[in-house]
């Protein structure tokens, strides 16, 4: 049996891409409303518009995801888990972000997998097979490990940590704080979480540790030299250093 | 629900995990000793006195795998059967030490090479995958290369006991084991690996035959051929 | 007595090892277990709205190390006490996570430097070898130079809350532990190790003062200076 | 009690201990070159003309065993004897290279299988464990694999000193001892890795034994085998 | 003499390099803690408190080298001079760091760089190769950039202390040095290392510096300029 | 003095040493060159039609050491005497060659090991520290071991060329050798790694006299084992 | 020609190429020298007192640079000019810093970014490979990329010493810099790595020029702008 | 300035294919007359045409040397050395390896170079610009350096050894002993060197000491083994056991 496991590039790709977006548009995600920001071509764009792409890339995401489930149906998804698990960490990463973004909390296993089901669309359908099998029969789902879900949220730490500096070069400071703690929550988990979960975890954590401790840092910095100078000065003061702490290091 | 609840539901998950692995890490020590018994049984053979008592200690053997099958048996009831891959890892390494000594079981009480189905059968377990705990064709090839290693051993201790056929009769058994082979393409790393020793145990079975055949002890090798 | 009986013999004795070992291993689980939730109360020092609760994630922690203790004390149960060496590998490094964690709630609670008499107090065990399972001095000092680490975040994340007293009190501390350390002879080679890891822990802290110093943020250093 | 005084305090423990460590070691030191001297006599049995010295150099080894004893008596008055583990490292390369001399002489005398209770009397100490300094199975059986690999070059060297019965009776008495290991279920990692040296010199004997068969030197290999 | 005696010979003298060997490491031992000892005192002046004390601090510091010497000189006997280099490695790590502790103590004193003869003078040894126990020129210089490390530290917590003086001082001196050693042709690989730090250091001062400039804390840099 | 004046002294003293160094290192290399070229010349008692020229070859190689003695004596002038230590590492590696294939020499005239005195009589260097450039214990047995391996090489092609005693000859030497370093506390770590090599050296060379013993093709073995 | 005399033979060339190689060295450690004296003559810009004294020092270096020329031009007689790239290796890190130096030159006498032609007229070199001794455009840029590191250092010390100015100055310069480097496409690994720490540069000076501002210190940011 | 540096995968696919044919068809090239031999896929070959084969593929390997030699004209050639010294090494690889098996000795720096003599072929020519440029001056040559040719030979020595062993399944007795001998002078060249050499010889020296170990030690089984039986019958007996030593490893 084939898979047609190259759908995993077609992931890789357009969340590669995603991220993107998110990234070099430097979105001010954060205010409550929108911002008009400026893409690099030079036109303007509307925050919620970049969220909405972001939205309608990840679903053709989830169309992968279910052409995979459907390819697997029947098969012992554990044979191939090595082939797809690096796409799904990175759809549970990409998830979980717009999800901080919109919501400012941590999505679940649970409601990333409840986005996960489908229905079938076999090719077999319009043959006129049209057996009397109950409707829900139809219905095929994908389930996220527990372990996929836990090292989807551990690179998404890294996006966080990115997300703080641009939100310093945005002039949002407050953002950064808020930051620091949902990064700190994230952290403690994980280290509640600590040897008993998979290898690839506590590898991991390292990296999640530096993640957290830039951030911290630049939230030290802000409160430091935010003392020496009045509050409305410092948006414009940090836009021209979005370098503040290198965010190239360890992207995707 | 809080980060910190998350996690702990989440923690749930891979205690649950963790306690199959446990379940399934002691049985799988059973079976481990189940097999260094076979085993010790079946290296007898390797000694003078030995030859005569093959049957008797391939009957041993067969008791033998009666308890492997009931501790296979309870194996399949640690974990959700459609999750087979997900705990291969964990019996792989004496599933591929069980199907040797079912092959060489066979080999010893009739000179031919036992077929998957045979091992699977043997074992208690299925052939094919959709039906269950099963036997995978690499591991199946895997059990036979240890085979062949401990034939090549055999067609010297053959002729320590005095039993000059019996070489040449695993020299043409290994040749043709190696045809075979030759008709795969591995890709497989560690399989191929194992099979690049096939040629060591190929070449050491053929010095002993040259051994005999120059000392003129070697009779009618051309009937050991034609079989 | 025969070879095959000597060696079923030595198996008697190998089970019983690995059997203790085993057991060793399970209770050694939990106590990882309590000793993470200990870290997870404590960690919420480093959020802002954690400074007022220190108090009460202390009580909390104190808690959470009656379970220690109960689990401390199963683990005694576990391999006779003249063996405390023969599987003290097992359970060093959750002894240091504890002592560590214990100097961190005292600390919290009081901001002196805990004893190795407290923290053995804290876990329910002995400080002298010969009375049993107890705290070696090594063990000891690990703990207090993790602590030391943690401390240099805090340091950090207390001005970030706003606190711009508590890194002048750490930094004091902190070059007290220094100045303790250093009257050590260390050659074991882990601890030395770690003590290297101090020096920076003291320069980061000393850079947060610098910082705070020069801007004009930190109260009475003269007042801090002469404790 | 100042941060300062404990620490001193502290640097006493650390002093005591490193003192017992270095008295250790030079105890330890005469033991290896007392090891080094027994194995220097008994190597000679490798040489052609070392066949008939086979008991003068055992009764000279065995001399050499009373100065062992005599070092191990003045190591175990180096340290407590309830933290034999503690400070374990240190002699068990030294205890299960002299096992292995002990086994070895043993073997040399009556070609038996020297017990452990055997290696603790000539080397004087215990075999309880809570009786004192003792022998670990685990030292115990490292010694013994220490001396199947000597084995395997006595076998070589005996056809070339001429004679062509030794190398038989090697190989029934290492396949026997290969029997005995399968046995046993060891887990434990160098042991275990010791054991699978094993095989490459059960099978080094059993081509040795093949070399001589071929020719016609092996003598009654029925009797051997009936032994 | 036959191989065995020529070997006894030679055992001999190996003997006699191990007790020369282990002589000397106890000696280092002695040195090593009366170096932490001394680094201990000096370590004060990091403290707000200690500004004020750097005097008695010094004075004490001085004593300790009384000790220093003593134990250099005994170090002296365990060895044949002509042999300096032979066992140079053993005390080469403990006489840079004494080295930089003098060059510590004179640079607090008289805030002027320590010339090689008087760090020579302070250990009680020889400035001249050929005089015996020495300062070689890398050892001194070693010590000199370890000291240039201390006080970009030093730079650090003298603001924290209120002195803004000492950092403008301090800038001027490692600037003199810095020039000083680009004077040099370092081809020596650890000395060479070492001094790429220098430069770190120089620009972690300089931005202290700035930070007081900026602020206009710092008095008089044009006086501190034309010294 | 100044800081400026002091680091240009320092330079002085710098250069003088770094323009040593580059003077010795000339002469290895010249030295190096000779050893090569004497390797050369040994190396060929491998081929078959070598073995009739082995005196011509070594009256060669003797010749060449003349060179080495010459080139030594420069070396000699390049460094005061008392530094030898301080430059050691400079001709430490190609001594040890030059130790092996004095060593070399000497074994394929008389099939003798040569002493430490005659090394350093062929070199034109002392065997006692004190006179000055001479040969280190550690360098002679380093040379020693290096011959070992070729010797084993040598035993092998022996056979090659049809020669079957030599092996025996070679099996008997390197037998003592074992011996003789088996009286050796050896703690020198590259010593010791290279004498672990000399087990595999002894090993192969039994398995060399072995092949032909099984063969008949080694006469009169008792009379080489009387030797 | 025997295999020997063609080994000679090739030896050689080898040899001819080592002396070209030692000739090579010996010319560009004084080439290191010299740039090592230019590069102190132009750090005294650091220093508070150093601002006035741009154009001397300036001078002074020019003057150094003729020595450059002679030694570069005594470079080249080393090897054949065709052969450039054969031994670029050797000389490449000095003719970098080379061109930082000359590059650091030119921007404290003009302010302006030196020409790659300009810099190979400095060193007396040429621009065009065909014409032999060139400076290749990587060369040119890692020197440039070097002196961006330093006049970050010279803005912060630039406020040290007063002069509020300059940062802005050096601000602008070097974000022109900065877009410059950004139309380049880099796939060249050393010159990348080197860009990536220029993105810091920017940010250091970017903070200098913000507390100026800050403090109303930077006066007509935007005259400095419009240059 | 675009190097055709593609040519030097043909080098490297031509002399891979070379070598696969001087191994695989166990040519018997020690014999002075020539055998007939199997191809694989059955037909029957002249040891003589599988060297005439191969020297048509080692001229279409100077061809391809001689277009780099064209457009490194007036180049510095040591700046692109790097990009084809493998191929060249590979090329004297292949030539001294035919050149032994021709005349039993090793090929000299000098013989290479004389072959890596190119008349110019500038497209240019058909123009008509026929300046009157002497002859020799359309002279073009490629000069192989000392160290590619040591390194070449050095690379010689592992087709040597598996020489040695397909010998000896092809029941040729004589030549493992002549190519011990060959091998040991190579060795002891080597050694020669020393460390003076480039740091890449003093990397191969291992292999170097490994293949003549092997050779060696197979020429001591020779001999010990047939000192058993009759001379007339070795052949027979090794032809079944060509893998004696384990051929495989480190091929190329
Ligand atoms: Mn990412
Ligand atoms: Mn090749």
């Amino acid at each position: 049996m084939a898979l047609p496991f190259d759908n995993l590039y077609g992931i890789a790709t357009i969340i590669c891409f995603l991220f993107g977006n998110l990234r070099s548009r430097s979105v001010d995600f954060s205010s409550r409303h929108t911002h008009f920001l400026h893409y690099p071509g030079g036109t303007v764009a509307d925050a919620e518009d970049v969220l909405n792409e972001a939205d309608i890339k990840l679903d053709g995401v989830r169309q992968k995801i279910g052409q995979i489930a459907e390819e697997l149906k029947g098969e012992d998804i554990y044979q191939f888990h090595r082939a797809f698990t690096p796409g799904i960490q990175e759809y549970v990463e990409a998830v979980s972000f717009l999800h901080y973004i919109r919501h400012r909390c941590l999505i679940s296993l649970e409601e990333i997998n409840a986005r996960l089901v489908f229905m079938n669309t076999e090719k077999a359908d319009p043959k006129g097979s049209a057996e009397a099998m109950p409707v829900n029969a139809q219905v095929l789902t994908f389930q996220v490990t527990s372990s996929d879900y836990l090292l989807g949220v551990a690179d998404l730490t890294g996006e966080l940590m990115r997300m703080c500096i641009s939100s310093v070069g945005n002039g949002d400071i407050d953002t950064p704080f808020q930051l620091s703690q949902f990064l700190r929550q994230i952290h403690d988990g994980f280290s509640y979480i600590g040897n008993t979960g998979p290898y690839e975890v506590s590898k991991k954590l390292h990296t999640l540790r530096q993640s957290l401790g830039k951030v911290e840092d630049a939230c030290y910095t802000l409160r430091v030299r935010g003392s020496e100078i009045p509050k409305h000065m410092l948006a414009d003061v940090f836009s021209s250093r979005t370098t503040l702490i290198d965010p190239e290091e360890g992207v995707v | 629900m809080s980060v910190t609840e998350m996690f702990s539901y989440i923690q749930g998950f891979l205690s649950a995990d963790q306690d199959i692995r446990e379940d399934i890490r002691k049985v799988v020590q059973t079976l481990e000793q189940t097999a260094r018994e076979i085993l010790t049984v079946l290296q007898s053979v390797h000694q003078p006195s030995g030859f005569k008592e093959i049957p008797s200690k391939c009957a041993k053997a067969r008791e033998l795998f009666c308890t492997v099958r009931t501790q296979i048996a309870e194996l399949k009831t640690k974990f959700p059967m459609e999750q087979y891959y997900r705990f291969h890892e964990h019996w792989r390494f004496v599933l591929q030490r069980l199907a040797f000594l079912a092959a060489f079981v066979v080999y010893l009480e009739s000179e031919t090479l036992v077929k998957r189905e045979e091992v699977a059968q043997i074992l208690g377990i299925e052939v094919v995958r959709e039906k269950g705990f099963h036997l995978d064709v690499e591991d199946y090839l895997a059990g036979v290369l240890i085979m062949a290693s401990e034939l090549s051993r055999l067609a010297v201790n053959s002729v320590t006991a005095g039993d000059y056929n019996r070489p040449l009769r695993i020299s043409n058994f290994i040749n043709e084991l190696d045809s075979g082979f030759r008709l795969l393409n591995l890709k497989n790393d560690p399989l191929r690996k194992r099979y690049d020793g096939l040629k060591y145990d190929v070449k050491k079975i053929e010095e002993v035959v040259y051994d005999l055949s120059i000392r003129g002890l070697a009779k009618e090798p051309e009937a050991a051929g034609e079989k």
